[in-house]
């Protein structure tokens, strides 16, 4: 039966292919995987045992039915783990403990959504899009990268066909928005009329600095938002308190862990 | 017509504790053994020993908290816990639900601490061992200090060996120069096992930001690097005392857990391969049993120990 | 028009020993130095440190020496050498006709056997240095009684310290519970500099033969998987003396020896790396270069210690 | 130019493909390969440090020009570096370290030579024969196996086409002499005639158990013999003092570094 209760389990590679910066892995599994939207996976597929940890990786799409799953993960090499992954071939073995974490609470169907991707983050995104897709959620996409070939193919984007959903920024101007994503929201914000901003949700994964950013502007008028963050993981199920980040508890601070009560927490509470 | 042959004996003692399998999970990489449930039944283990506790809950340290090394990782949680109040009244009732044999992993700043802790761990009928930590690298008063010398370590066991009937495992730091003589001090101090290896002090920096890589700028390590390491540990501490020796450190299969209790350990704790691989207490298990059927063993107790030399 | 910039200065100094470069070959794993003249023009190298050499040949251990660990090894060579005479004789004059700086790696049976090593080799105007091997954990003569205790650490290298008027570096032991104050034994005995670590005491077994992988049973464990220990021990022993400290252990890659470097090492020594790859030294040498020139640092000594915190 | 002393080179896999339990893997290398037959490489082409040591294989050919070499190796997967060998895939890189040690002393041509391979010890010797056939040497080869499909394909095996040279050997008599290699060479031992034994020299290579019998056999018989040997090893090129055997030095012994002063021994020096 599938179950959204996390499993260790053995994959085996459909795809693994370049798309720009990004690979996009699609993995053959034993069952069915259920996930909500934030959700992610920790993936190691190399032989030996260095490097040691598995990487976590957001869930980018899953399906399949009972005994035939698959899930897809879109991912960029930014140090030997990755670079490891991205030289896996058809077929390879992978091993995968998935779901795990705290994900997006997309909650009531009238609400407005602006889903908020920088760099890599849109990969942490793009499924609560497509869940609000599905449910045809009133939602926009903003996605930040450094430069136009940094940002994700079109094809990829949840709504990326449809006129006025998707903002896209550049740090260089080479396409959409000149200047930061976090900027762009900003101004967009300040366009909004307050019932506007009273219907609005902001979902946000991307460097700390660009969440910080974004959350102080959505707090600042009242727009709840929750961000999905990153740290260094060892298990990613909730056993090592290696990956914890301080967040707000009544007048003091207290370490929550990223994998567990995250990745994706209530912009509200965090020390940044 | 062949009878098919009887499986393996995998039952072990350590002293008055009986396991049913020499496989337990190491401290602080097991969380409180709930978080395993989704993966598999925990009362299959021959124990879980639980995240270090101590009297009052702990924030623990700042992050960054774990960086990964060659083989290995290095880990400067600072014993983050919910202290032992929150551990009796929620926790302990829900291993005991689940059946799983337990053992508490304590800690005290002072020695005071560690006695009133395991005091009130002794009320806990299903509480199969408190298993002294004397040995964490991670908080100042967490143990190295007592750790690191056989004096301390013998005055700390010796004040918690009065302050508990439970049997009490004294787990010990690598971080010294005659790992024999640490384990004879516990066992004189009347200790009823040891346990050992704790991570060895490491430290990673960043070459480019020239800064440390953990907030606390050293960390333990663990993981398949310090297995040589805890294997000559826990041979040398097997030949140095009478108590049983629990082997830890860096273990990842049922070969690595055979190894420790060929060269004489009572059991052997699993750590960090907990983390790549949820399953690996319980396939370490399936290995031994696999393994003792192979070699034609019937009972776990025939090869421990058996080291020739 | 932009001038180029001057190649960044590499330069360093062990105390009174002037280097080109802070990469040295690390004793034991550079043969006599000789080996490696095939790959590339030894004079390149900060200095040659060349195998143990002591009073007499000795054979060496028995095979099996050497098992791979995971990101390591053990290895138990038990010193094996042509004997201090062959040495002066025979491989001193085809370094120094090489133009290599080289250092000559000492140890002794006995403190009188350390003290005739280094008053013959005092004799050779070309040694830059002596580094006494206070750690061998391999041989049961071999320092490692020295090594053990700050005590016995001192008194070894006063009588060495008085029978030669060499730069004498002490190679410190890991197997202790403080690096500290076995760096200040040596220090305040009259070291010119200490250099650590020397290999981690492990052992391995087979859990099928059931026998020790090592015919010595023990070994010394070096490479990748020792790396965060020996930087942590490098780190104490750096503020704990005065005198240079040569930072050993893991290092494979310029980034590795930044790491040591930044933590305060006056040198690194590359050990285990020249066996997978016999160019590691001068490929270390040439990313640590590229590395200031990246960073548009002029001068090592800018970088060297810098560690922010 | 090309040159007999070591080197350390990055290759490129051009073929590493599976014949029956054995992996034949050719690779591209800067510059022309020359060797001496028992002569090896050390190898290693894994990323991360576990395994951490290069694995010692035997040069099984090698050629090539200026600028542009080849080498060939063959191998059975016994453990984590070998099988890690047989994943890789054409244009993944390798680095090798090559040609290393002592090899066989192939000397006058007018003497009759044996070339013994025990399992994959072949891949040691087979140089040795082609080295004999181009110089229309007079040799034969005795193989040895387990079973049948343990041997190596015949078209490898340099005479294999020519009559009466190969002499093929199971344990499970599935093909050829029905029995361990060793006991067919004593056989065939006896069978010569006093001359004949004094022009040949056999040359082996196989577990150390079947070396040590036929060099009694041989020694007993006057019969010089070159045995190549196997040991771990840390470099391959004499530096770590890793992988000695004793070797008998007047009344006494010593220890001997394979990889320097062997692989390839004289069979009257080594202590079994
Ligand atoms: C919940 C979560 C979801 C993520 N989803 C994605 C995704 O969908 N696509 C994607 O490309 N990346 C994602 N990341 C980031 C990704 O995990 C890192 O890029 C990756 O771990 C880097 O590994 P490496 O070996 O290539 O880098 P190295 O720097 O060599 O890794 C060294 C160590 O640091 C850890 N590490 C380094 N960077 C990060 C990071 N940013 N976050 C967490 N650990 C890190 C590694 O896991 C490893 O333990 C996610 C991170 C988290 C926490
Ligand atoms: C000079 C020489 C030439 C060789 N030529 C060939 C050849 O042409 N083809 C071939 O298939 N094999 C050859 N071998 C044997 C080959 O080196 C081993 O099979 C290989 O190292 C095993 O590595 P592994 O990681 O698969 O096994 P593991 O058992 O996982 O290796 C563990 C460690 O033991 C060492 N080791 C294990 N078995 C041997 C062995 N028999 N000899 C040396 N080291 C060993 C490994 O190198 C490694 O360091 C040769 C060995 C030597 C010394
Ligand atoms: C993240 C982490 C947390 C740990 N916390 C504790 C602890 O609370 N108490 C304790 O005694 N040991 C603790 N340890 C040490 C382990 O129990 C074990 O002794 C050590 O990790 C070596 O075993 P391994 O290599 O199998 O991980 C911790 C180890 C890790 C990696
Ligand atoms: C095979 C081998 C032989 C060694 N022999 C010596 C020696 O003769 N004298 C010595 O002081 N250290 C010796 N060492 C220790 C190294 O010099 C070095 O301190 C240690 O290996 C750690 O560095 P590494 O990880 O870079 O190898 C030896 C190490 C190895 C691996
Ligand atoms: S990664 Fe282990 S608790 Fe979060
Ligand atoms: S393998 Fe290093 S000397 Fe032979």
């Amino acid at each position: 039966m599938p179950s959204k209760r996390p499993r260790f389990v053995g994959g085996k590679i459909l795809r693994n292919t370049g798309h720009g910066i990004f690979y996009r892995m699609e993995v053959a599994v034993p069952d069915r995987v259920e996930f909500v939207p934030g959700q992610f996976a920790m993936v190691s597929g190399w032989p030996g045992n260095d490097p040691l940890l598995p990487r976590p990786l957001a869930i980018f799409r899953a399906g399949g039915a009972r005994g035939t799953g698959t899930v897809e993960f879109v991912y960029k090499v930014v140090g030997r783990g990755t670079a490891l992954l991205s030289g896996l071939h058809e077929g390879d073995p992978l091993s995968i403990t998935l779901p795990l974490g705290h994900g997006f609470e997309l909650g009531a169907a009238d609400r407005a959504w602006w889903l908020v991707g920088g760099g890599v983050g849109f990969s942490t995104v793009f499924p609560a899009g497509a869940a609000l897709s599905e449910g045809r959620g009133d939602f926009e996409m903003f996605l930040g990268a450094r430069t136009r070939d940094q940002l994700p193919p079109r094809e990829w984007i949840p709504g990326g066909n449809l006129p006025g959903r998707v903002h896209l920024c550049t740090d260089d101007g080479t396409a959409g928005y000149f200047g930061p994503v976090g900027d762009a929201v900003r101004e967009r914000l300040d366009g909004l009329k307050a019932s506007e901003r009273g219907r609005l949700t902001i979902l946000a994964c991307g460097p700390r600095e660009m969440l910080r950013g974004i959350s102080e502007s959505a707090l600042a008028r009242d727009v709840p938002m929750q961000v999905s963050l990153e740290n260094h993981m060892a298990c990613g199920f909730g056993v090592c308190w290696g990956c914890v980040t301080a967040v707000r508890e009544g007048e003091k601070s207290a370490y929550r862990r990223v994998c567990k009560e995250g990745p994706v927490f209530d912009a509200r509470e965090i020390v940044w | 017509m062949v009878t098919p042959a009887a499986p393996p004996d995998l039952a072990v003692r350590v002293g008055t504790v009986s396991l049913k399998n020499p496989v337990l999970s190491a401290s602080g990489t097991f969380g409180y053994g709930l978080e395993f449930a989704p993966f598999y039944d925990i009362s299959r283990l021959g124990a879980v020993i639980v995240k270090g506790l101590s009297l009052l809950p702990s924030p623990g340290n700042a992050p960054q908290r774990i960086v990964e090394t060659a083989a290995g990782m290095l880990n400067a949680i600072g014993l983050q816990n919910i202290g032992v109040e929150r551990f009796v009244a929620e926790v302990a009732p829900r291993l005991e639900e689940a059946g799983a044999v337990f053992v508490a992993n304590i800690y005290g700043r002072t020695v005071d601490e560690y006695e009133a802790v395991a005091r009130r761990l002794s009320d806990l009928p299903a509480l199969a061992a408190i298993e002294l930590n004397a040995s964490c690298p991670n908080v100042k008063e967490g143990g190295i200090l007592f750790g690191s010398s056989p004096h301390g370590l013998s005055g700390l066991t010796r004040r918690v060996r009065a302050a508990t009937a439970k049997p009490l495992w004294v787990k010990l730091s690598p971080n010294v120069a005659d790992i024999g003589s640490m384990a004879r001090s516990a066992e004189d101090a009347g200790a009823d096992a040891v346990s050992l290896i704790n991570t060895i002090v490491g430290m990673a920096v960043d070459h480019k930001t020239r800064r440390p890589r953990l907030a606390n700028v050293t960390g333990g390590l663990s993981g398949p690097a310090i297995k040589p390491v805890a294997l000559r540990m826990v041979w040398e501490a097997c030949r140095a005392v009478k108590i049983p020796v629990i082997g830890i450190g860096g273990i990842q299969t049922a070969e690595d857990a055979l190894e420790f209790l060929l060269v004489g350990a009572a059991a052997v704790q699993v750590g960090t391969a907990n983390f790549r691989n949820p399953n690996a207490c319980v396939e370490i298990i399936d290995g031994i049993r696999d393994f003792l059927v192979r070699e034609k063993i019937s009972r776990l107790e025939e090869y421990r120990g058996g080291l020739l030399s």
